[in-house]
């Protein structure tokens, strides 16, 4: 009944203003890019140093001199611009961002978010920029899916794992809903066809609202490469 | 599914791009064509970044035109304070400066800033050079505050919380931001790039990072892809709007 | 008069520059001409701050040559800690490192810091990435310390002074300098001035203001004018060595 | 018996090794460039924003966006670089240059300097980049003449005019002498030919003591114009 990654990417392309200036998270946020509705000039910033990020290129023009911050060959469009790091993360720490979207292991009901270390975690710890992203952007959305793997929710009252920066999270999209970080805490704005708000609770760590117009979250079919 | 009916609040861009999105463009442009267009917006009690040392990367015609555009009781952050009667100091001739933060305000004919002065018409805030460019980057970037030994144990430091590191005393600036920047640079793109020419780059880069409304004058414009990527001073993400003024003869 | 028998102390240079004056140029030319040229006078326990961002601005040879070079118990600055079995890698495994400072040590092949770490052979220290290229602006800047909201309210903020600025806590944080810096660029000229080639750009232009003594790689060299001065993106005050290294194919 | 201001600035040159990043103040320590010994590649730094400072052009190629700190037209030699003035006063701010030499109201024999206000003044107050230069320069070089021009020694035990920074002058170059400030204050290394110490002393306003191997000041007879 959910949404699958594409699809949720899909839905939150839809919400990015035409103009605006966006940093996209490693991993499942880098989808954002793909699914941008025809006619919004959107400016992607990658920082390791470049605005105006665009596709990947094809194979046989590759160069490892321009990669993303995943470290993947990318390209930049015309109007782009190349800068060191220092400026770069000017930009993420200053607040020139309109918006990022970041991955999340947990985000609490005041916006507390938790993407980079989980307490389980046997791997080395690396935070890269996620805290400076997370702490510098005007307004920072949350893409995950609704619960872990193991179905327990990543919607919490507080967040048990390390946080990346408190009271951040503007709004969380989902497979199974769009749902704002609020003063009166989580409330959800759109909820997957077919699922109650009180099956969405259930699945929801913490107390959660639906707004007043609550609609239904829905996405074309989509598949496994860009719409 | 497009038609969400409340696009929510933070969908919006935040700054202010595309104001002339009602001639129909459908892409990021950030050139306006008059200095009306340019200077739309700029409230009473705002406080003005200016680029330019001396004469070099002053935004003379944005300033005139600032006369017009009638804003009041304003904060000059500049290098110097204007000289002869053109550009900032015909801004403050026509009183629209209540105060003005500079470093140095006497170059040969700052006549305006001296009588106003004397006749107690404007507020000086005299500053370190490199302590208000600091400031300002600072407020660029997200910086709380910073410590400097710049001024520490002069009269300029005076009041200021002072903290010793590595047996030095510092003292702790806090950021300077614009509510406007107003800078010249040689060209600008449709993306906002900026490339400045020789030494009139001077405060440019640094205020456009600096005020919430960025508006540079510019000799002349061009399309967004035209300016090698590898030589953009200024990325168009600190500007908000591009106004050609052909360069004086 | 030109032969003042005790020549001041100050009248030396601060930097090591012309190390290669018995080659009898009477110009600057910090151009050199082999690694063990490039290398000269790195210290044991040295804090090397290195470019690059996984392996694009990574000054691989630089490093590779290090270990001939012999320098141990060495304190490493860098984004990412190494793939592979080259460059950081190459030094790490050669036991060369006694921490490194990063803020993603987790790459595809990182095989050999994984393995140190689990050995207990290195110590770690992560830090947000913009906090670390914040750190060395400062340290660039003769900033004592800055307050930054990035890691505020965190573990990796803990232990921070905290304070209060504009309703946001931020931590203190404090200059992060080299002894030697390590970079990789794409020209270099006779003066040490460099550009570099598209995001390779990275930490370069940082770590080279960071060091009391910056090495660069570049893939060319070029006279001392043959660079547009307005182009320039490290001026070459910062750099005390340049050395071309043949890009590989 | 003094030196003239271009001995002075001659004598300044002298001392100033190849290869140094030197910033020279407005005003009379401007005069230093024009007596670099030959041979010798000095990097001449100006606050507004360029690496490289060469001499005045011709007037018919004079550009008003190529000044000085003290707004005047210089040219770029090869090798010269623009930067913007943050980067700028990094370098100064930094400690990147070797040296700058600065023109001087009054000096304390523990090398504070004040040279940016005098009680007296009547003009508005100015700073300009000193503070910053003073503050943040490894080597600071006062150039001045060693008494104003009413005769009252400029070399002090306190200043008493503003100060542009405390601590922080390593020598001062004057028409009578050159001058170390040390630990043990005031040394005096050269004294201009046919004056005593104690004739100097009398011209300055702290305790003077004279190097081991006191020298002779002296400088070419050298025109108004560059020698």
């Amino acid at each position: 009944m959910g949404l699958d990654r594409n699809q949720i990417a899909w839905r939150i392309a839809q919400d990015i203003a035409d103009g605006s200036y966006v940093n996209l998270g490693i991993g499942m946020p880098e989808l954002v890019a793909d699914f941008i509705p025809e006619g919004r000039e959107i400016v992607f910033h990658s920082e390791n140093g470049l605005l105006g990020m665009g596709p990947k290129p094809p194979k046989d023009r590759e160069d490892h001199d321009l990669m993303n911050a995943g470290k993947k060959p990318v390209t930049l469009v015309p109007g782009g611009a190349y800068f060191h790091h220092t400026d770069s993360f000017l930009m993420v720490r200053g607040g020139h961002l309109d918006l990022c979207v970041l991955g999340a292991y947990q985000i609490s009901e005041t916006g507390d978010l938790a993407n980079w270390a989980t307490d389980s975690d046997t791997r080395l710890p690396a935070v890269g920029g996620a805290m400076d992203l997370a702490a510098g952007t005007p307004r920072v959305v949350a893409m995950t899916t609704h619960c872990a793997r193991d179905g327990t929710p990543k919607l919490l009252g507080e967040c048990t794992f390390p946080l990346t920066a408190a009271g951040v999270v503007d709004r969380v999209y989902t497979d199974l809903a769009v749902i704002d970080v609020t003063p009166a805490g989580f409330v959800a704005r759109e909820i997957v066809d077919g699922m109650t708000l009180d099956e969405l609770r259930d699945r929801t760590g913490a107390r959660l609202t639906a707004a007043e117009n609550l609609g239904i979250l829905k996405a074309p079919a989509l598949g496994d490469a860009a719409g | 599914m497009r038609g969400i009916q409340d696009i929510p609040r933070w969908t919006q861009p935040l700054r202010t791009r595309k104001e002339d999105a009602g001639r129909g463009r459908q892409l990021i442009d950030k050139r306006v064509t008059s200095f009306e267009q340019a200077l739309a917006g700029i409230e009473d009690g705002s406080t003005i970044l200016v680029s330019g040392f001396g004469n070099a990367g002053s935004p003379i015609e944005l300033l005139e035109a600032l006369v017009d555009q009638g804003a009041r009781e304003l904060t000059v952050v500049s290098n110097n304070a204007g000289e002869g009667e053109f550009g900032l100091a015909a801004l403050m001739r026509a009183g629209r400066v209540r105060k003005i933060i500079c470093s140095y305000p006497i170059t040969s004919g700052s006549v305006v800033v001296d009588e106003l002065h004397a006749a107690g018409k404007i507020e000086l805030e005299v500053a370190p050079q490199g302590t208000i460019s600091e400031r300002m980057r600072a407020a660029a970037a997200g910086i709380g505050g910073f410590y400097t030994r710049t001024s520490a144990g002069t009269r300029l430091g005076e009041g200021k919380e002072t903290r010793e590191f590595d047996g030095h005393p510092h003292v702790l600036e806090r950021p300077l931001k614009g509510d406007v920047a107003l800078l010249r640079a040689k060209t600008g793109d449709r993306w906002g790039n900026l490339i400045y020419n020789m030494t009139a780059r001077n405060f440019g880069p640094t205020v456009a990072m600096a005020a919430d409304l960025t508006i540079a004058q510019v000799d002349e414009t061009v399309d967004a892809g035209e300016l090698d990527p590898e030589i953009i001073v200024t990325p168009g993400i600190f500007v908000d709007r591009v106004l050609r003024v052909p360069r004086r003869a």
